[in-house]
């Protein structure tokens, strides 16, 4: 660093620690809000786009391709199918987690997209691309993503 | 009323507090882990070493002859480095100020804080830093009455004991009486 | 108007850089960027910085770009994406025959970042993804298993790309992650989001790369040797992680397009000589490969495993070490990548120069949970 | 100095500016793209790019917040590109998108400017502290407003400015912004300087009413090539001048009483336009007023007027909606609202509304040919001007 003093020891030059206190609440939008209404009755809502047809879930109040409003909203039925998983071993704070949490790409027929969400009641062996999945609700719904507390593998097994 | 002759549909739906505290509309809340530990640096390493002892430190630029605070080890208008570290004094004058009634998080404070920008005596002109004024009053009309453009401060340190190495090691600026107008 | 790079500066790449505050890194940097270039600061017309706040813990970091650059009242903007992407905004503006000569500056300082998969998370659509609390790794664990099972690559096929591209490193002193890894070493490394493996994963570096960027008739008054920009491409697949294609790197493939239309390339393993590869993630390198159209779809593991990509192969990839062996720079990583195939195009590149290169290409990715990035062709 | 392709506004759009929405940032981006490509009569299939701009991430609360937006904003697989300064950023977006065009890369590109700040808590002012320098200000517990009261009260120190006057400007767009029909519910209004002075002190001399609301909104302008304006419309806006400039980081060592960077990208601006009498040759102004102070500071900048003679333009009338240099005739930031980014690119549209005479209600009096939109940010530190004409 040609021409730049250094601090002898860089302890000399500890660093400044700082953190944002602000938070955020986030409106679910005008999609979001149909969907998770429907989850709170216990239902998965898909929403189609009036040009090309294809049925988003989860739901865009916009199909990003034709960039149209999408309507037509129906409801899709479980068993869902595995696209993805993987077994995470880290927390957020990237600390090990003591019970590693099975994560799916859960997609289901008919639909575009597919649900991002954990994996229950599963055995590592079961584990593979295809599964075929459902979700189990919670109790209490207050119309977020832990209405649905995991998806297990549809019943009766495959 | 429109946008423009050609536009009529103005889309967009306001909400009202109590649609969301009554539940109305969903929300999904969040706070994010955002903390840092930023490197001060040669500069300002320096500087904070500084503040510490009870001293404010500037750097000099050969170029354009300046005395710069706060203290960059390059000058940004010669872009080259600067060469020597010069104590300036903590004494200086209010180039502007104001007088705030709300918090960081634009929550209402009855106690005023009265923020400003203060030249140093010993840097070059103009060279100002933010901090803020004590001793000045406790309401905006005496505070207004105490405080002008111009006025000369001083520094009016934390205890040594208690110093961090950091801006708040000052713990604000006061009237410097007799400093001259 | 054809545009070129007439100066590249840069900062040794290490896992901290506690000595230097981010002013004085992208100082150091661009005082050898101008060095280099044979101007000043005074010459520049048009500045442009990468950056993305929450990576540097400041709102609007844009506020402190101009000083440590020479910019002070100057045109300066800042583009929130990778830094191939701003080299496109850069030459543009020349295009626009406004302006002789632009800069480019991209930084990283995450060892200041105490938190970095918050970060990342923060990314996460705050309603539909980012309610599940999960590590956002696992968005590569699921893209890694999907990508592996269609094309029928394997672990050890990207526990291989580890393993070259911290060796590739070991000969650039600029690199902050050399070293010789066996590939078992990789497969053995701790599982983060299975089958995504800790030494699978870029390791982070702090680092600051300038580029000053000339029309060609100031260039060739700069220089003998100017490296032209003879074709740009970024593109968007979408952020919707839903709509993401797994398989596929979609994004690469539209910016690969539109760089190669532009440098009139037809066939670009022939008439590329090297390239530098977006390895973020070890599978990603294999997967940018076949969107780059410098493997068939489901060829790129055995071309790798038969040294077609290494120093010394047939088309030399990721002669720097990549994000593996150099250190993960952020959005200043495409950078990072384009000056390393300048200095081999220059015939700069020391010990792990490959001979004779005339065009090389870099190509970069926003990382989790983006699918967006950008390509470069640069020749002589 | 030249340059190579002449590039045209043909379409805008803007969604409601409010309060909270409940659509998120992707959804009011998809309402206002869609707007801007229905009024220029293009399909989204027409649109070859797309240019987004929307200020701190931190208050939609999304790292990379641009990159969240793509979709919504069209991007959908499209080379898509987020620029950033700050609270400049909304014009900006039109420069962005001019030389996306005027390089001869794109023909059509769509530009996008959102923001959605209501989901920043416990208030979305808490989101701008991040702005000041970590090392020497923010352990100072500092709210965004302090900076701008710093600058006011220098800026009417040296030239002797008493507050009412200043207070004018938060009366005269007030009231423009009655005619808006996207303005903010409680924003616009018919207020007297007595009431905006006497208006709760929040930093003295800033009093709440002659600050800008937090606003969500979004705003999108289509911009294209010559040969593509030439084809689609018949009155094609074009984009006569561009500039930018960025003052120092380091504020506090700056005189601020006077927006140097707005006068250095204004002179930008000018040169390319061909404009040597700024005061002769502009018809209407959209210059930037987060704060009252702000748009007369702008003026001055803009070089509109002499140093300190801004007030007296205002106090004659003569930047009233029917006046001779009319400012800020949308209502501005004041009158309609503040969504950041947003807000800029709405003064851009309503400079293009004005311009085809399709301003309905807030037609400034005076023909007009030639326009100018303008904002600022940072750190009392970018200038960003656009200068549109017919």
């Amino acid at each position: 660093m040609a021409g730049l003093e250094k601090p002898s020891r860089w302890q000399d030059a500890p660093p400044l620690y700082g953190e944002q206190g602000v938070w955020h609440q986030y409106t679910c939008g005008i999609a979001g809000e149909k969907f998770f209404r429907g989850l709170m009755a216990g239902k998965l809502l898909a929403a189609t786009c009036p040009e090309c047809g294809r049925r988003y879930l989860p739901p865009q109040m916009y199909c990003a391709e034709c960039f149209t409003r999408t309507g037509d909203w129906v409801e899709v039925k479980p068993p869902g199918v595995v696209q993805s998983f993987t077994v995470l071993h880290r927390d957020l704070d990237d600390a090990p987690l003591a019970e590693p949490q099975v994560v799916a790409f859960i997609s289901f027929p008919g639909t575009c997209g597919g649900i991002f969400h954990l994996l229950g009641e599963v055995r590592r062996e079961e584990l593979c691309i295809g599964l075929l999945v459902e979700p189990v609700f919670a109790e209490e719904r207050t119309g977020r993503w832990q209405d649905i507390r995991y998806f297990r593998p549809a019943h009766p097994p495959r | 009323m429109n946008v423009s002759v050609h536009i009529r549909d103005y889309p967009g739906i306001p909400l009202k507090d109590r649609d969301i505290a009554e539940g109305r509309v969903l929300t999904t809340e969040w706070r994010v882990k955002a903390r840092y530990a930023w490197d001060t640096g040669a500069a300002l390493g320096r500087f904070f070493r500084g503040l510490k002892e009870g001293k404010i430190y500037g750097r000099w630029c050969p170029g354009c002859d300046r005395i710069v605070v706060p203290p960059r080890m390059f000058c940004e208008w010669c872009f080259r480095p600067t060469v020597r570290w010069v104590e300036v004094g903590d004494t200086g004058r209010v180039n502007t100020f104001s007088v705030s009634y709300v918090n960081w998080d634009a929550s209402r404070s009855t106690v005023p804080r009265v923020p400003a920008v203060i030249e140093l005596d010993g840097a070059s002109p103009g060279m100002g830093i933010m901090h803020l004024l004590g001793e000045v009053g406790d309401t905006l009309e005496e505070i207004l009455r105490r405080v002008k453009v111009g006025m000369p401060v001083r520094a009016v340190w934390k205890p040594p004991a208690e110093r961090q190495g950091a801006i708040t090691d000052i713990l604000y600026f006061a009237p410097r009486p007799g400093g001259g107008e | 108007m054809r545009v070129a790079i007439v100066g590249v500066g840069a900062t040794p790449l290490r896992s901290l850089s506690t000595c230097a505050s981010f002013r004085e890194l992208i100082y150091e940097a661009a005082v050898k960027a101008y060095e280099d270039a044979g101007v000043g600061p005074g010459d520049v017309d048009t500045f442009v910085a990468v950056s993305e706040d929450y990576w540097e813990g400041t709102a609007i970091f844009d506020e402190y770009v101009p000083d440590q650059l020479g910019a002070v009242l100057k045109p300066v903007h800042t583009i929130c994406a990778d830094g191939i992407t701003a080299l496109a905004a850069a030459m543009m503006q020349l295009q626009t025959g406004r302006f002789r000569i632009a800069v480019v500056e991209g930084h990283a300082k995450p060892s200041n970042v105490l938190h970095p998969s918050h970060i990342e998370a923060f990314a996460l659509d705050p309603v539909f993804v980012r309610p599940l609390g999960l590590n956002p790794r696992f968005v590569a664990g699921l893209g890694m298993r999907r990508f592996l099972a269609e094309r029928g690559y394997t672990e050890l096929d990207c526990a291989r790309v580890v393993a070259e591209n911290r060796r590739h490193a070991l000969d650039n002193p600029w690199a902050a992650h050399a070293a010789r890894v066996e590939p078992e070493d990789v497969l053995a490394s701790e599982p983060l989001a299975e089958p995504l493996k800790e030494l699978d994963v870029a390791p982070y570096a702090d680092g600051a790369v300038v580029l000053v960027l000339a029309t060609e008739e100031v260039a060739r008054e700069l220089r003998d040797d100017p490296v032209f920009v003879r074709g740009i491409g970024w593109a968007q697949e979408t952020p919707d992680l839903s709509q993401q294609d797994w398989v596929r790197a979609v994004y690469c493939e539209l910016a690969a397009a539109r760089a190669y239309r532009m440098a009139g390339i037809r066939d670009p393993v022939r008439e590329l000589d090297l390239a530098e590869v977006d390895d973020t993630f070890s599978y990603k390198e294999l997967q940018h490969l076949e969107a780059l159209g410098l493997a068939r779809p489901g060829d790129a593991a055995a071309m790798l495993k038969e040294g077609f990509f290494s120093r010394g192969g047939q088309l030399p990839v990721n002669p720097s070490g990549g994000n593996l062996g150099a250190g993960y720079l952020l959005d200043a990583s495409g950078l990072r990548q384009v000056a390393e195939v300048v200095w081999q195009l220059r015939g700069e590149a020391g010990a792990r120069q490959v001979p004779g290169a005339e065009v090389g290409l870099a190509q970069s990715w926003r990382g989790i949970p983006t699918a967006s990035g950008a390509v470069a062709v640069l020749a002589r | 100095m030249g340059y190579r392709n002449r590039v045209a506004i043909v379409g805008a759009g803007l969604t409601r500016f409010m309060r909270r929405a409940q659509e998120t940032g992707k959804e009011l981006c998809f309402e206002a793209a869609r707007m801007a490509l229905d009024a220029a009569g293009l399909r989204p299939r027409d649109v070859e790019a797309v240019v987004m701009a929307t200020a701190p991430d931190v208050f939609d609360g999304v790292h990379m917040k641009g990159e969240s937006l793509a979709d919504g904003a069209g991007g959908f697989r499209k080379p898509y590109m987020r620029s950033f300064v700050g609270g400049g950023s909304g014009v900006f977006a039109v420069i962005h998108g001019w030389y996306h065009v005027a390089s001869g890369h794109f023909d059509t590109v769509l530009v996008v400017a959102e923001e959605k700040m209501s989901s920043c808590l416990p208030h979305p002012q808490a989101a701008f502290n991040g702005i000041y320098d970590q090392f020497l200000e923010r352990p100072l517990g500092v709210n965004l407003l302090w900076i701008f009261a710093l600058e006011m009260n220098r800026y009417m120190q040296v030239h002797g400015i008493p507050l009412e006057t200043i207070a004018l400007v938060s009366v005269k767009n007030k009231k423009n912004g009655l005619d808006h029909p996207c303005a903010q519910e409680g924003i616009p209004g018919h207020y007297t300087v007595e009431e905006i002075v006497g208006s709760e002190v929040m930093v003295w001399p800033v009093t709440r009413l002659m600050v800008s609301p937090v606003t969500d909104a979004a705003a999108a302008v289509v911009m294209v090539s010559e040969q593509v304006a030439k084809r689609i419309t018949d009155k094609p806006v074009w984009v006569k001048g561009v500039g930018w400039h960025l003052d120092s980081s380091y504020w506090t060592n700056r005189d601020l009483y006077y927006p140097k960077y707005v006068e250095y990208a204004a002179r930008m601006a000018y040169d390319m336009a061909g404009i040597t009498n700024p005061r002769r040759e502009i018809d209407v102004v959209e210059a930037y007023d987060p704060f009252a102070y702000k748009e007369l500071h702008h003026m001055e900048g803009l070089l509109l007027c002499d140093k300190g003679e801004a007030p007296r333009l205002l106090e004659k009338g003569i930047t009233a909606r029917d006046g001779e240099l009319p400012v800020c005739p949308s209502g501005g930031l004041l009158g309609v609202g503040n969504p950041i980014a947003a807000a800029g690119l709405m003064k851009v549209a309503e400079i293009f509304w004005q311009l085809r005479g399709e301003a309905g209600a807030r037609q400034v009096s005076r023909p007009v040919r030639t326009g100018l939109a303008q904002a600022w940010g940072d750190l009392m530190q970018v200038g960003t001007v656009v200068v549109l004409g017919v």
